[in-house]
């Protein structure tokens, strides 16, 4: 076990990976002598040379378009997206080619390859640089969607995403890249199943679902409410596409009562989906109507209005309130 | 603070416009590299001449004999759509000879990045046509292994296969290989954002990847022009990509450059840019009706060019036709079509429960979970009609 | 009253809009000389010229972006995105641009842009053809989105999204365009608000909500059920942001009952918010959790496949059964 | 079915590159426009010459107080965001001369699309330099209303402004206006696929736009060779777009191809691109450590070409200086700096509710919803620390 910082567990991931596999290849702006702007990627390129950690030209559309014909010619391209912002001028390349691709062919054409997305807001960021598309990606069949919330998940999970035979797009809440765990280097690639949620805390009155960046909320707002004797599960999801639901429907068996967090607008967000199954498999088991907490339907604000607009621990317990209300 | 100063007048053009230079210099029969005359004469004065100065007298016998079949699959397809065989069809008319002679110019490790009406290539890579039916028919979204050919099945969105031979060219270039990705697209593809990111990276990284430019004048209703006012092979030059222009009715000459573009790739040259310029002489699509948009004088213009008659009179010329010959050829067309339309109407269609099959390479929970709801309610559905 | 087909309708609707304001224009690929692939803008150029019908170059970002500044110049540009699946090259202009620049000027910038789709299945169409992307449009704050399902709406629908000062997505159901209807073409941009959902048909034990092309196939699966004796009421959402939530929950405190249904793939599409918001909403008096029924998370098939993957009639009445069993 | 041939032997290249070509071509000091020598002389053998001949003694004090004002504005932005007053600045030291010289050619009915680090764009264009803090401050999304100035506020999507101008200019084109539209944008920029589809409609329209391209040799941490081998100026003409590369460290050479380029564009013949040779001398941004990736001897020879200290020469050199003159520029500049800070610093900053704010120009169900759920929240929350 070593501590680590997130960014700094991705970073050794990476490393990992590389070693283990020659095919493995980075990609991206700036990923090389700079390291990336979060300084992901650090220390690669002059340890395994240009050709496996490429500075590319600036154009998103190009890095995926060109990731998927490395991927082709049997490579394993992990490409990083700058930020969230930024990843819609690949957005053709991502839906219609590598999400497609596998399907298209029959399976004749793999596709491992890893997106890497820093996303979310809470870092006082100019326009942009703040954005949570999960959902856009989750709702395209064809791509996993996953994001890690602590070092060692950061650690395990890009590993894991990189070893997929599928394309993964891998969120990385940046405003968690400095927050220190410990991690353990050696763990298997099977030591946790990628596509599992996890229960961080195990508490018996309202299960709290979230992801990212707000999992450190959420347990923090679980603390403040264990002093006022309120008992909350938290679940770190984890994995977006798929969703693990049956690991949701057991907690809410526990608990009757949900609420679901996220920075992405509600409106259609990833919450959307876990409320509509939930609200299906546990019809009659729910004590309260599932609720959501998350990003407003307006563009992410100005760094003044984040605090405003991102979900914070009242919030949370604002909802958990409203859920034992009824 | 300064505020904005009046407009002063300005002298002429002190720097020249690139549009009218080039204006003159690009009527087509100029800088279009051109092997074979109209006369159906081989010329020898290009410096490209000696590229194809080794296809002798057998080899010109068969690449006739592939334009002729390639031509009649194409129009086999076109009768199979007319029929509800098929339910689009994309036909190559026209283009036979810029598929044809530069496909015959690749390496059995190239690789070719397609766009949709390819079938030429594809024939010549050995695709069977029959495979090429499927995804016209509408059973499949491919219709063959692309690395069992060396060569995608049809890329629908216009530009992003360009993408894709540029990084299959990377990984060329980073295995040490020596062998290239070939992109082909249309004029209409040039507009897209992809094909310029295509054309960078392969600049910067000099990528071993050939784009093939097939030129036919059209983008569904759209003439070249709205796409660009010069040759689109200046299009390259801007990117520091070579290019060249060629006659795309002149099987020989597009071989030629072919060769030229894809020696360059494998000796680490980089990247080139092939203008072939040809015409679509049918319908974009079996959907589409031409009349809508250009004047029948247009398409006279061009059955005067067409690429199979240039060939044919220079096997005339040369003296290498005769009755047998022709006759071989008419079967081998013949036999093709037999044999893509029984194999088209005999296709085994896909069962509804594929649906979910290889959606991901690896199991989905979520694919399991659809899977087995629409298998019961399948199940529902029959013991309700039964 | 005319009896027109709902590709003719939207050709008048548009007419009629470049008739009454001389800043509307119409921007895409053939839509001049040729009319559109399907004709939806035939006769149009030749009656305004080539400056108000402006066929582009084959670039949808170039048309969405060059659009943009049309729109600050003082022109309301009507964009027509050839098929669904290449409004994907267009995304990030669309989500980061439009959608954004009116809040981002915090009002100087309006963006009165209307983005036509002709979307969905059903034609028998090859890859890219038939895809249902209406869930990442309404997930994205700043746009409106509707969709029209008959000729009366896309006679007026269009009229209206062009005079909204907002940018309005609007989805076509391309296989619906050669269904006739009667459309009264005086009828004013006030007879009908944008973002009401309509009862098509009112009924008591099951509310069946769709759009677009879905609500003939509804229509249909209603016809059936009545002569079984179950009455479905059918709604046409019509708009998909914002969604009439109010005309939803009237209509499921009516029935206890809902069944949502689109082409677009169920997880994270527009029904999870349906679902999310109804279950809140109505969480006393729905008698049956909210089904979804829809497109698999599998890519849009080939042809072959369509009629399996596309929900039709029985789809719909099998979750009515499903829906009343409980 | 054929299979593929043998690959010949390729003769020498019988095309040249245009990589080959340019390279020789494209010495700095060759193609430049350059209208101040190093030594501070105006040149006049220049046909650009003419088209600033009518900027005398007090233009140029004016345009060396707004080189200084700038540059002063720049680093009291710095020092702001130091200080914890700004989230961010993107430092615009060493390309005073390409903003100032571009924007004082500007008429006031142009309209000017930015990047992000045009502050001394905007500063000729009369937006007070308060009003460029609020957005690098955090306090909004914008900073200014765009038709007050004709200018945008900045754009962060690297690209994405030159459609806007391009589509702006098609306006003016309808409008029958003789004005046009500015884009500005960086070396990087040029890679993205969004430049060569403005490039395209821009050319196909003859749309009136200036494309002014600052290559200041970085795009954060990759050089600008990683974009393009050949000048960014090339990139142009293969789209149909002339092209003029100026030193951009020469604040009357820039003035002057702009006048140029705005010319063309007034008088219908459509767009033209610039490229003006700069260098960042700062960091990217406030966020930046360029230490990381390049070379202090790089630095150091851009700062022998200092944009200021080549007007400040040529100021001496024909005497238009003098102490009383310089003092004034001294104040003006500490004017603004002391403006612009206790601007900054003085910000109302946007309060909560007003997230739900102008996100649509007409009413909106789904925002009256939340702004209400979220003005509830706000009250219980109060409620319960109170
Ligand atoms: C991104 C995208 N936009 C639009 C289309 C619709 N479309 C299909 S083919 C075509 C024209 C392509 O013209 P060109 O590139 O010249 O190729 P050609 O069809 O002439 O071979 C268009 C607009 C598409 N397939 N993809
Ligand atoms: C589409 C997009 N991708 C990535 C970024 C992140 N980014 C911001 S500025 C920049 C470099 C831009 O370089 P250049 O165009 O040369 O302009 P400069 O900053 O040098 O003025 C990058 C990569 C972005 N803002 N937008
Ligand atoms: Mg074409
Ligand atoms: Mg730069």
């Amino acid at each position: 076990m070593t501590t680590m910082a997130l960014g700094k567990a991705i970073n050794a991931g990476l490393r990992c990976a590389m070693e283990s596999d020659p095919k493995v290849v980075l990609m991206g702006e700036d990923i090389g002598k700079l390291g990336g702007v979060f300084r992901v990627t650090e220390g690669l390129q002059q340890e395994f040379g240009e050709q496996r950690v490429i500075d590319t030209p600036l154009a998103e559309s190009g890095i995926i378009g060109t990731a998927v014909g490395m991927a082709m010619r049997g490579y394993r391209p992990v490409c990083e997206i700058q930020f969230d912002g930024f990843a819609y001028p690949a957005f053709d390349q991502i839906v219609s080619q590598v999400a497609k691709l596998h399907n298209r062919t029959k399976g004749d054409v793999k596709m491992p390859m890893t997106i890497r997305i820093p996303y979310g807001g809470g870092i006082g960021a100019v326009e942009h640089h703040s954005e949570s598309p999960e959902a856009y990606f989750a709702h395209t069949a064809g791509l996993r969607v996953v994001t890690c919330s602590n070092a060692a998940d950061g650690h395990l999970m890009i590993r894991q995403a990189i070893a997929s035979e599928d394309p993964v797009i891998f969120f990385e809440p940046k405003r968690r890249y400095w927050e220190k765990g410990e991690v353990d280097e050696q763990a298997s690639l099977e030591s946790a199943p990628l596509h599992r949620a996890r229960v961080v805390v195990a508490g018996t009155d309202v299960t709290i679902a979230t992801y990212g960046p707000l999992v450190s909320t959420a347990l923090a707002a679980a603390s403040v409410a264990a002093e006022e004797g309120i008992s909350l599960e938290v679940i770190d999801l984890r994995t977006l596409s798929p969703i693990d639901f049956d690991s949701l429907e057991a907690s809410v068996g526990r608990t009757g009562r949900l609420v679901v967090a996220h920075e992405a607008s509600v409106f259609l967000g990833v919450g959307a989906e876990i409320a509509a199954r939930i609200s299906e498999r546990c019809f009659f088991r729910l004590e309260a109507p599932v609720l959501r907490i998350g990003g407003f339907s307006v563009p992410y604000p100005p760094a003044k209005l984040e605090d405003a607009f991102l979900p914070d621990a009242d919030r949370i317990l604002d909802a958990v309130d409203r859920s034992l209300a009824i | 603070m300064t505020t904005v100063m009046a407009r002063p007048d300005v002298p002429a053009n002190p720097v020249p416009t690139p549009g009218q230079v080039d204006a003159q210099g690009l009527t087509p029969d100029q800088d279009l590299v051109q092997l074979i005359g109209p006369d159906g004469r081989r010329t020898s004065g290009s410096p490209f001449a000696a590229l194809v100065a080794d296809i002798g007298p057998e080899e010109l016998r068969s690449i006739y004999r592939d334009l002729v079949v390639v031509r009649r699959i194409d129009a086999e397809a076109t009768a199979l759509q007319r029929q509800g065989q098929l339910g689009l069809w994309a036909p190559l008319l026209g283009q036979e000879a810029a598929q044809v002679g530069s496909a015959r110019a690749l390496g059995a490790d190239d690789f070719v990045f397609a766009s949709y009406r390819e079938h030429g290539v594809a024939y010549c890579r050995g695709v069977d046509p029959t495979m090429m039916m499927r995804f016209w028919r509408g059973s499949t979204q491919s219709g063959w292994n692309p690395y069992e050919f060396g060569m995608t099945t049809p890329a629908i969105v216009v530009g992003s296969q360009a993408l894709h031979a540029t990084g299959y060219a990377m990984g060329i270039q980073h295995d040490g290989a020596s062998s290239a990705a070939v992109a082909y697209f249309g004029d209409g593809a040039t507009s897209q954002g992809d094909l310029s990111e295509a054309f960078g990276f392969a600049a910067t990284f000099l990528a071993p990847v050939v784009f093939f430019c097939q030129n036919n004048q059209w983008a569904i209703s759209e003439p070249v022009h709205l796409q660009s006012h010069l040759a689109i092979a200046k299009r390259g030059e801007g990117f520091g990509i070579p290019s060249i222009r060629v006659d795309g009715n002149d099987v020989l000459a597009v071989c030629a450059v072919t060769r030229h573009a894809l020696a360059r790739a494998y000796s680490g040259q980089g990247p080139t840019l092939i203008e072939a310029v040809t015409f679509r002489m049918g319908p974009h699509t079996t959907s589409d009706d031409p009349s809508r948009y250009r004047a029948p004088a247009e398409e006279e213009e061009w059955k005067a060019k067409d690429p199979l008659a240039r060939v044919r009179a220079l096997l005339e010329a040369e003296g290498l036709i005769d009755a047998a010959y022709l006759e071989q050829v008419t079967t081998s067309a013949d036999e093709t079509a037999r044999s893509l339309r029984s194999g088209c109407i005999g296709t085994v269609e896909p069962l509804p429960m594929s649906l979910f099959d290889q959606v991901y390479a690896e199991p989905h929970p979520l694919i399991e979970e659809e899977r087995a709801s629409y298998a019961a309610y399948l199940e529902r559905l029959e013991d309700q009609s039964s």
